[in-house]
Protein backbone atom coordinates (compact mmCIF):
# COMPACT_ATOMS: atom_id res chain seq x y z
CA UNK A 1 0.00 0.00 0.00
CA UNK A 2 1.13 3.46 -0.61
CA UNK A 3 1.33 5.98 2.42
CA UNK A 4 1.28 9.45 1.49
CA UNK A 5 2.03 12.53 3.63
CA UNK A 6 1.33 15.82 3.12
CA UNK A 7 2.86 19.43 4.36
CA UNK A 8 4.28 19.13 8.23
CA UNK A 9 3.09 15.30 8.42
CA UNK A 10 5.38 15.23 5.38
CA UNK A 11 8.38 17.38 6.85
CA UNK A 12 8.02 15.63 10.33
CA UNK A 13 8.71 12.48 8.61
CA UNK A 14 10.87 13.16 5.97
CA UNK A 15 9.67 11.98 3.00
CA UNK A 16 6.59 12.46 1.00
CA UNK A 17 5.56 9.03 -0.06
CA UNK A 18 6.47 5.56 1.00
CA UNK A 19 5.39 1.59 0.18
CA UNK A 20 4.28 -0.17 3.25
CA UNK A 21 2.83 -3.71 3.76
CA UNK A 22 0.19 -3.97 5.97
CA UNK A 23 -2.33 -6.10 7.66
CA UNK A 24 -4.06 -2.95 9.17
CA UNK A 25 -7.71 -3.53 9.19
CA UNK A 26 -8.14 0.03 9.48
CA UNK A 27 -6.66 3.58 9.56
CA UNK A 28 -6.36 3.58 13.19
CA UNK A 29 -4.53 0.05 13.06
CA UNK A 30 -2.14 1.38 10.71
CA UNK A 31 -1.32 4.56 12.27
CA UNK A 32 -0.60 2.58 15.82
CA UNK A 33 2.07 0.17 13.34
CA UNK A 34 3.47 3.63 12.04
CA UNK A 35 3.67 5.08 15.95
CA UNK A 36 5.54 1.85 17.05
CA UNK A 37 8.29 2.33 14.10
CA UNK A 38 10.52 5.32 15.21
CA UNK A 39 10.09 8.92 16.79
CA UNK A 40 9.85 10.54 13.54
CA UNK A 41 6.20 8.49 13.19
CA UNK A 42 5.12 9.15 17.12
CA UNK A 43 6.04 12.64 16.69
CA UNK A 44 4.08 12.84 13.45
CA UNK A 45 0.75 11.12 14.78
CA UNK A 46 0.86 12.09 18.62
CA UNK A 47 -2.27 14.13 18.10
CA UNK A 48 -4.68 12.72 15.60
CA UNK A 49 -7.49 15.46 15.82
CA UNK A 50 -5.15 17.52 14.04
CA UNK A 51 -4.67 15.15 11.43
CA UNK A 52 -7.08 14.40 8.39
CA UNK A 53 -6.48 11.11 6.72
CA UNK A 54 -7.49 10.44 3.00
CA UNK A 55 -8.34 6.56 1.26
CA UNK A 56 -7.89 6.16 -2.22
CA UNK A 57 -8.14 9.52 -2.42
CA UNK A 58 -11.24 10.25 -0.43
CA UNK A 59 -11.41 11.93 2.74
CA UNK A 60 -12.70 9.53 5.75
CA UNK A 61 -12.80 9.06 9.65
CA UNK A 62 -9.77 7.02 11.36
CA UNK A 63 -11.62 4.05 12.24
CA UNK A 64 -12.11 3.55 8.17
CA UNK A 65 -11.58 0.27 6.73
CA UNK A 66 -8.60 -1.06 5.03
CA UNK A 67 -9.68 -3.51 2.93
CA UNK A 68 -8.66 -2.92 -0.88
CA UNK A 69 -6.79 0.34 -0.29
CA UNK A 70 -4.22 1.11 -2.70
CA UNK A 71 -3.79 4.49 -1.54
CA UNK A 72 -3.64 5.77 2.50
CA UNK A 73 -2.72 9.75 2.63
CA UNK A 74 -2.04 11.66 5.73
CA UNK A 75 -1.86 15.56 6.23
CA UNK A 76 -2.90 18.51 8.53
CA UNK A 77 -6.99 20.34 8.16
CA UNK A 78 -6.78 22.02 4.37
CA UNK A 79 -6.23 25.45 3.70
CA UNK A 80 -6.63 26.45 0.41
CA UNK A 81 -8.74 29.22 -1.08
CA UNK B 1 -17.66 23.24 -15.62
CA UNK B 2 -14.02 23.91 -15.83
CA UNK B 3 -11.76 22.66 -13.29
CA UNK B 4 -7.93 23.86 -13.24
CA UNK B 5 -5.18 23.15 -11.07
CA UNK B 6 -2.03 24.37 -12.30
CA UNK B 7 1.00 25.98 -11.32
CA UNK B 8 1.39 28.58 -14.00
CA UNK B 9 -0.03 32.15 -13.19
CA UNK B 10 -3.24 33.44 -14.77
CA UNK B 11 -5.05 36.38 -15.34
CA UNK B 12 -8.56 36.81 -13.47
CA UNK B 13 -9.92 39.18 -15.86
CA UNK B 14 -9.16 37.14 -19.19
CA UNK B 15 -10.44 34.41 -17.44
CA UNK B 16 -13.72 36.02 -16.70
CA UNK B 17 -14.33 37.54 -19.99
CA UNK B 18 -13.91 34.13 -21.63
CA UNK B 19 -16.03 32.34 -19.01
CA UNK B 20 -18.66 34.95 -19.62
CA UNK B 21 -18.46 34.98 -23.62
CA UNK B 22 -19.22 30.97 -23.31
CA UNK B 23 -22.71 31.83 -22.23
CA UNK B 24 -24.16 35.11 -23.60
CA UNK B 25 -27.40 33.89 -22.49
CA UNK B 26 -27.33 33.94 -19.19
CA UNK B 27 -27.87 36.60 -16.93
CA UNK B 28 -25.65 36.75 -13.75
CA UNK B 29 -21.80 35.72 -13.18
CA UNK B 30 -20.59 35.89 -9.90
CA UNK B 31 -16.63 35.61 -9.76
CA UNK B 32 -13.93 35.61 -6.32
CA UNK B 33 -10.48 35.89 -6.59
CA UNK B 34 -7.63 34.93 -3.85
CA UNK B 35 -4.97 36.92 -3.71
CA UNK B 36 -1.69 36.29 -1.84
CA UNK B 37 -1.62 38.99 1.18
CA UNK B 38 1.33 40.31 2.88
CA UNK B 39 2.10 39.91 6.60
CA UNK B 40 1.40 43.13 8.31
CA UNK B 41 4.79 43.92 8.90
CA UNK B 42 5.63 42.72 5.03
CA UNK B 43 7.38 39.92 5.56
CA UNK B 44 6.01 37.57 3.24
CA UNK B 45 8.85 36.67 1.29
CA UNK B 46 6.80 33.24 -0.65
CA UNK B 47 3.85 31.91 0.15
CA UNK B 48 4.20 27.93 -0.66
CA UNK B 49 1.25 25.70 -1.99
CA UNK B 50 1.30 22.13 -1.62
CA UNK B 51 -1.54 20.22 -2.79
CA UNK B 52 -2.25 16.25 -3.55
CA UNK B 53 -2.55 15.70 -7.13
CA UNK B 54 -5.11 13.39 -8.60
CA UNK B 55 -7.04 13.65 -5.32
CA UNK B 56 -7.29 18.12 -5.35
CA UNK B 57 -8.64 17.24 -9.13
CA UNK B 58 -11.32 14.86 -7.71
CA UNK B 59 -12.06 16.59 -4.62
CA UNK B 60 -12.82 20.02 -6.69
CA UNK B 61 -15.13 18.79 -9.37
CA UNK B 62 -16.57 16.56 -6.52
CA UNK B 63 -17.77 20.37 -5.16
CA UNK B 64 -18.26 21.34 -8.40
CA UNK B 65 -20.48 19.00 -9.27
CA UNK B 66 -22.36 19.32 -5.60
CA UNK B 67 -23.19 23.11 -6.67
CA UNK B 68 -24.17 21.83 -9.71
CA UNK B 69 -27.27 19.84 -7.91
CA UNK B 70 -27.91 22.28 -4.85
CA UNK B 71 -28.55 25.77 -7.52
CA UNK B 72 -29.67 26.42 -11.20
CA UNK B 73 -26.32 27.31 -12.76
CA UNK B 74 -25.30 27.52 -16.33
CA UNK B 75 -21.66 26.41 -15.70
CA UNK B 76 -18.58 26.66 -12.92
CA UNK B 77 -15.20 27.56 -13.11
CA UNK B 78 -12.35 26.93 -10.25
CA UNK B 79 -8.72 28.17 -10.59
CA UNK B 80 -6.16 27.10 -8.28
CA UNK B 81 -2.46 27.60 -8.31
CA UNK B 82 0.06 25.51 -6.39
CA UNK B 83 3.76 26.26 -5.83
CA UNK B 84 5.28 29.26 -4.93
CA UNK B 85 3.84 32.56 -5.41
CA UNK B 86 4.77 36.41 -4.02
CA UNK B 87 2.53 38.49 -2.20
CA UNK B 88 0.10 40.43 -4.56
CA UNK B 89 -0.29 37.20 -7.14
CA UNK B 90 -3.21 35.52 -7.19
CA UNK B 91 -3.91 31.89 -5.71
CA UNK B 92 -7.19 30.86 -7.48
CA UNK B 93 -10.87 31.97 -8.15
CA UNK B 94 -14.06 30.60 -8.83
CA UNK B 95 -16.99 31.99 -11.06
CA UNK B 96 -20.43 30.92 -11.45
CA UNK B 97 -22.95 31.78 -14.19
CA UNK B 98 -27.21 31.93 -13.22
CA UNK B 99 -30.23 33.36 -14.48
CA UNK B 100 -30.48 34.60 -11.03
CA UNK B 101 -27.69 36.41 -8.60
CA UNK B 102 -29.18 35.13 -5.89
CA UNK B 103 -28.15 31.10 -6.82
CA UNK B 104 -24.58 32.14 -8.62
CA UNK B 105 -23.64 34.13 -5.33
CA UNK B 106 -24.78 31.42 -2.99
CA UNK B 107 -22.83 28.41 -5.40
CA UNK B 108 -19.84 30.87 -5.32
CA UNK B 109 -19.77 31.23 -1.73
CA UNK B 110 -20.58 27.37 -1.36
CA UNK B 111 -17.71 26.52 -3.64
CA UNK B 112 -15.46 28.80 -1.48
CA UNK B 113 -16.40 27.10 1.57
CA UNK B 114 -15.34 23.92 0.45
CA UNK B 115 -12.48 25.04 -1.62
CA UNK B 116 -11.21 26.18 1.90
CA UNK B 117 -11.73 23.13 3.89
CA UNK B 118 -12.14 20.12 1.96
CA UNK B 119 -9.37 20.65 -1.53
CA UNK B 120 -5.95 19.01 -0.49
CA UNK B 121 -4.52 22.49 -0.75
CA UNK B 122 -1.91 23.60 2.61
CA UNK B 123 -0.19 26.68 2.62
CA UNK B 124 3.49 27.85 3.74
CA UNK B 125 4.55 31.14 4.02
CA UNK B 126 8.17 31.44 4.14
CA UNK B 127 8.80 34.59 5.95
CA UNK B 128 12.03 37.39 5.47
CA UNK B 129 12.90 35.57 9.88
CA UNK B 130 10.93 31.98 9.26
CA UNK B 131 8.39 29.78 7.45
CA UNK B 132 5.60 28.04 9.05
CA UNK B 133 2.14 26.10 7.47
CA UNK B 134 -0.58 28.38 8.14
CA UNK B 135 -3.33 26.62 10.29
CA UNK B 136 -6.27 25.93 9.56
CA UNK B 137 -9.05 28.21 10.79
CA UNK B 138 -12.19 27.28 13.22
CA UNK B 139 -14.14 30.05 11.34
CA UNK B 140 -13.74 28.67 7.92
CA UNK B 141 -14.97 24.68 9.20
CA UNK B 142 -17.83 26.61 11.28
CA UNK B 143 -18.44 28.13 7.18
CA UNK B 144 -19.57 24.46 6.07
CA UNK B 145 -22.43 24.43 8.80
CA UNK B 146 -24.41 26.63 6.81
CA UNK B 147 -25.01 24.32 3.81
CA UNK B 148 -26.35 21.24 5.56
CA UNK C 1 -14.57 53.88 -4.83
CA UNK C 2 -15.53 54.19 -8.23
CA UNK C 3 -18.79 54.77 -9.30
CA UNK C 4 -20.09 54.82 -13.10
CA UNK C 5 -22.90 55.63 -15.05
CA UNK C 6 -22.38 55.42 -18.68
CA UNK C 7 -23.75 54.73 -22.07
CA UNK C 8 -20.82 52.88 -23.57
CA UNK C 9 -19.94 49.63 -23.29
CA UNK C 10 -17.53 48.07 -21.14
CA UNK C 11 -15.17 44.83 -20.23
CA UNK C 12 -15.98 43.15 -16.68
CA UNK C 13 -12.27 41.18 -17.00
CA UNK C 14 -10.65 44.49 -17.96
CA UNK C 15 -12.32 46.09 -15.09
CA UNK C 16 -11.97 43.24 -12.85
CA UNK C 17 -8.06 43.13 -14.18
CA UNK C 18 -7.80 46.98 -13.25
CA UNK C 19 -9.71 47.29 -10.22
CA UNK C 20 -7.52 44.54 -8.76
CA UNK C 21 -4.40 45.67 -9.48
CA UNK C 22 -5.20 49.25 -7.79
CA UNK C 23 -4.66 47.76 -4.41
CA UNK C 24 -2.44 44.15 -4.04
CA UNK C 25 -2.49 44.11 -0.56
CA UNK C 26 -5.76 43.27 -0.24
CA UNK C 27 -6.89 39.19 0.04
CA UNK C 28 -10.39 38.47 -1.75
CA UNK C 29 -11.96 40.07 -4.61
CA UNK C 30 -15.79 39.15 -5.28
CA UNK C 31 -17.49 40.58 -8.60
CA UNK C 32 -20.87 40.62 -9.72
CA UNK C 33 -21.69 41.47 -13.71
CA UNK C 34 -25.36 41.47 -14.98
CA UNK C 35 -25.83 40.78 -18.72
CA UNK C 36 -28.88 41.11 -21.08
CA UNK C 37 -31.04 38.01 -21.16
CA UNK C 38 -33.04 37.42 -24.41
CA UNK C 39 -36.27 35.91 -23.44
CA UNK C 40 -37.29 32.47 -23.97
CA UNK C 41 -38.49 32.76 -27.19
CA UNK C 42 -35.48 34.77 -28.57
CA UNK C 43 -37.62 37.72 -29.17
CA UNK C 44 -35.90 40.45 -27.24
CA UNK C 45 -34.14 43.34 -30.09
CA UNK C 46 -33.59 45.81 -27.17
CA UNK C 47 -33.26 46.50 -24.06
CA UNK C 48 -33.49 50.17 -23.34
CA UNK C 49 -32.46 51.64 -19.82
CA UNK C 50 -33.65 54.60 -18.27
CA UNK C 51 -32.59 56.11 -15.76
CA UNK C 52 -32.43 59.19 -13.64
CA UNK C 53 -29.35 61.38 -14.63
CA UNK C 54 -27.62 63.03 -11.24
CA UNK C 55 -29.77 60.79 -8.39
CA UNK C 56 -28.42 57.78 -10.20
CA UNK C 57 -24.55 58.91 -8.82
CA UNK C 58 -26.20 59.69 -5.94
CA UNK C 59 -28.17 57.25 -5.00
CA UNK C 60 -25.17 54.39 -6.04
CA UNK C 61 -22.76 56.42 -4.27
CA UNK C 62 -25.16 56.84 -0.91
CA UNK C 63 -24.91 52.74 -1.35
CA UNK C 64 -21.69 52.28 -1.63
CA UNK C 65 -21.06 54.15 1.43
CA UNK C 66 -23.09 52.60 2.97
CA UNK C 67 -21.58 48.77 2.46
CA UNK C 68 -18.30 50.92 3.33
CA UNK C 69 -19.48 51.42 6.72
CA UNK C 70 -21.28 47.96 7.05
CA UNK C 71 -17.98 45.77 6.04
CA UNK C 72 -14.39 45.65 6.34
CA UNK C 73 -13.58 46.69 2.79
CA UNK C 74 -10.83 47.70 0.64
CA UNK C 75 -12.77 49.28 -2.20
CA UNK C 76 -15.93 49.16 -4.52
CA UNK C 77 -16.74 49.41 -8.06
CA UNK C 78 -19.82 50.15 -9.33
CA UNK C 79 -20.26 49.92 -13.31
CA UNK C 80 -24.12 51.01 -14.69
CA UNK C 81 -24.75 51.02 -18.23
CA UNK C 82 -27.82 53.34 -19.63
CA UNK C 83 -29.21 53.92 -23.50
CA UNK C 84 -30.06 50.68 -25.88
CA UNK C 85 -28.41 47.45 -25.07
CA UNK C 86 -28.95 43.69 -26.93
CA UNK C 87 -29.16 40.55 -25.41
CA UNK C 88 -25.95 39.26 -24.17
CA UNK C 89 -24.77 42.74 -23.48
CA UNK C 90 -23.45 43.51 -20.08
CA UNK C 91 -25.52 45.82 -18.39
CA UNK C 92 -23.73 46.08 -15.16
CA UNK C 93 -21.51 45.15 -12.87
CA UNK C 94 -20.08 45.92 -8.72
CA UNK C 95 -16.89 44.64 -7.40
CA UNK C 96 -15.58 44.24 -3.79
CA UNK C 97 -11.91 43.96 -2.14
CA UNK C 98 -11.58 42.77 1.35
CA UNK C 99 -8.99 41.30 3.66
CA UNK C 100 -12.27 38.24 4.02
CA UNK C 101 -14.22 36.45 1.66
CA UNK C 102 -17.32 36.92 4.22
CA UNK C 103 -16.91 40.58 4.13
CA UNK C 104 -16.42 41.25 -0.09
CA UNK C 105 -19.30 38.58 -1.09
CA UNK C 106 -21.91 39.90 2.02
CA UNK C 107 -20.93 43.35 0.36
CA UNK C 108 -21.47 42.82 -3.04
CA UNK C 109 -24.75 40.94 -2.48
CA UNK C 110 -25.71 44.49 -0.45
CA UNK C 111 -24.62 46.50 -3.38
CA UNK C 112 -26.31 44.25 -5.60
CA UNK C 113 -29.88 44.31 -3.91
CA UNK C 114 -29.58 48.20 -3.05
CA UNK C 115 -28.81 49.04 -6.57
CA UNK C 116 -31.99 46.32 -7.48
CA UNK C 117 -34.49 48.38 -5.91
CA UNK C 118 -32.68 51.73 -5.14
CA UNK C 119 -30.90 53.23 -7.42
CA UNK C 120 -33.15 54.88 -10.33
CA UNK C 121 -32.49 52.95 -13.47
CA UNK C 122 -35.91 51.47 -15.62
CA UNK C 123 -35.61 48.68 -18.18
CA UNK C 124 -37.84 48.81 -21.07
CA UNK C 125 -37.91 45.39 -23.20
CA UNK C 126 -37.99 46.11 -27.27
CA UNK C 127 -39.73 43.11 -28.36
CA UNK C 128 -40.23 41.90 -32.06
CA UNK C 129 -43.87 41.68 -31.39
CA UNK C 130 -44.29 44.91 -28.79
CA UNK C 131 -42.70 46.37 -25.65
CA UNK C 132 -42.79 46.49 -22.01
CA UNK C 133 -41.43 47.64 -18.70
CA UNK C 134 -39.72 45.28 -16.69
CA UNK C 135 -42.08 45.17 -12.98
CA UNK C 136 -40.38 45.19 -10.08
CA UNK C 137 -40.20 41.91 -8.49
CA UNK C 138 -41.44 41.28 -4.74
CA UNK C 139 -38.56 39.37 -4.32
CA UNK C 140 -36.29 42.17 -5.36
CA UNK C 141 -38.17 44.55 -2.88
CA UNK C 142 -37.84 41.32 0.22
CA UNK C 143 -34.23 40.96 -0.21
CA UNK C 144 -33.64 44.04 1.13
CA UNK C 145 -35.13 42.78 4.46
CA UNK C 146 -32.12 40.75 5.41
CA UNK C 147 -29.89 44.17 5.83
CA UNK C 148 -32.26 45.53 8.37
CA UNK D 1 -40.52 73.84 -9.14
CA UNK D 2 -39.33 71.18 -11.60
CA UNK D 3 -41.59 68.42 -12.00
CA UNK D 4 -39.86 65.04 -13.99
CA UNK D 5 -41.25 61.95 -14.99
CA UNK D 6 -39.52 58.67 -15.70
CA UNK D 7 -40.52 55.22 -17.51
CA UNK D 8 -44.03 54.13 -18.17
CA UNK D 9 -44.81 57.66 -16.25
CA UNK D 10 -43.53 60.15 -18.64
CA UNK D 11 -45.06 58.12 -21.87
CA UNK D 12 -48.26 58.31 -20.13
CA UNK D 13 -48.24 61.84 -19.51
CA UNK D 14 -46.21 62.73 -23.05
CA UNK D 15 -43.27 64.98 -21.34
CA UNK D 16 -40.27 63.82 -19.22
CA UNK D 17 -40.11 67.23 -17.38
CA UNK D 18 -42.01 70.56 -16.43
CA UNK D 19 -42.24 73.39 -14.83
CA UNK D 20 -44.43 73.78 -12.36
CA UNK D 21 -45.59 76.50 -10.33
CA UNK D 22 -47.28 75.41 -7.00
CA UNK D 23 -48.01 76.14 -3.86
CA UNK D 24 -48.79 72.31 -2.81
CA UNK D 25 -47.22 71.68 0.68
CA UNK D 26 -46.72 67.89 0.16
CA UNK D 27 -46.47 65.55 -2.62
CA UNK D 28 -49.77 64.39 -1.88
CA UNK D 29 -51.22 67.47 -2.95
CA UNK D 30 -48.98 67.79 -5.59
CA UNK D 31 -50.70 64.77 -7.08
CA UNK D 32 -53.89 65.57 -6.22
CA UNK D 33 -52.98 69.12 -8.46
CA UNK D 34 -51.76 67.41 -11.41
CA UNK D 35 -54.74 64.64 -11.04
CA UNK D 36 -56.96 67.52 -11.48
CA UNK D 37 -55.85 68.71 -14.64
CA UNK D 38 -55.86 66.43 -17.50
CA UNK D 39 -57.00 62.94 -17.98
CA UNK D 40 -53.44 61.69 -18.71
CA UNK D 41 -52.24 62.94 -15.13
CA UNK D 42 -55.27 61.17 -13.35
CA UNK D 43 -54.22 58.06 -15.68
CA UNK D 44 -50.67 58.42 -14.95
CA UNK D 45 -51.09 58.89 -11.21
CA UNK D 46 -54.16 56.46 -10.24
CA UNK D 47 -52.84 54.62 -8.39
CA UNK D 48 -50.03 55.90 -5.84
CA UNK D 49 -49.07 52.06 -4.60
CA UNK D 50 -47.22 51.64 -8.03
CA UNK D 51 -45.48 54.73 -8.09
CA UNK D 52 -42.33 56.09 -6.31
CA UNK D 53 -41.20 59.40 -5.56
CA UNK D 54 -38.47 61.54 -4.91
CA UNK D 55 -37.71 65.22 -4.41
CA UNK D 56 -34.48 66.73 -5.07
CA UNK D 57 -32.91 63.27 -5.72
CA UNK D 58 -34.06 62.07 -2.65
CA UNK D 59 -36.85 59.23 -2.41
CA UNK D 60 -39.38 60.15 -0.37
CA UNK D 61 -42.55 59.30 1.12
CA UNK D 62 -45.87 60.60 -0.60
CA UNK D 63 -46.38 62.85 2.69
CA UNK D 64 -43.09 64.43 2.07
CA UNK D 65 -43.05 67.95 2.58
CA UNK D 66 -42.00 70.15 -0.66
CA UNK D 67 -41.18 73.33 1.19
CA UNK D 68 -38.00 74.83 -0.22
CA UNK D 69 -38.51 71.61 -2.98
CA UNK D 70 -36.48 72.14 -6.19
CA UNK D 71 -37.11 69.49 -7.86
CA UNK D 72 -40.08 66.27 -7.95
CA UNK D 73 -39.74 63.03 -9.15
CA UNK D 74 -42.52 60.31 -10.12
CA UNK D 75 -41.42 57.20 -11.23
CA UNK D 76 -42.48 53.69 -11.34
CA UNK D 77 -40.53 50.82 -8.91
CA UNK D 78 -36.51 50.74 -10.17
CA UNK D 79 -35.06 47.66 -11.88
CA UNK D 80 -32.08 48.16 -11.88
CA UNK D 81 -28.95 45.52 -12.59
Amino acid sequence: MDVLYFAWVRERIGLPKERIDTSAATVTALVDELRAREERYAAAFADLSALRVAVDQELVDFDAPLAGAREVAFFPPMTGG
Amino acid sequence: MRIVVQEAGFDAGQELTRFSAADPGIGAIVSFTGVVRDTAEGTLDVMQIEHYPGMTEAALTKIAQEAMTRWALGDILVIHRFGRLAPGDQIMMVATTSAHRKDAFEAAEYLMDYLKSRAPFWKKEILRDGAHWVAARDEDEDALGRWD
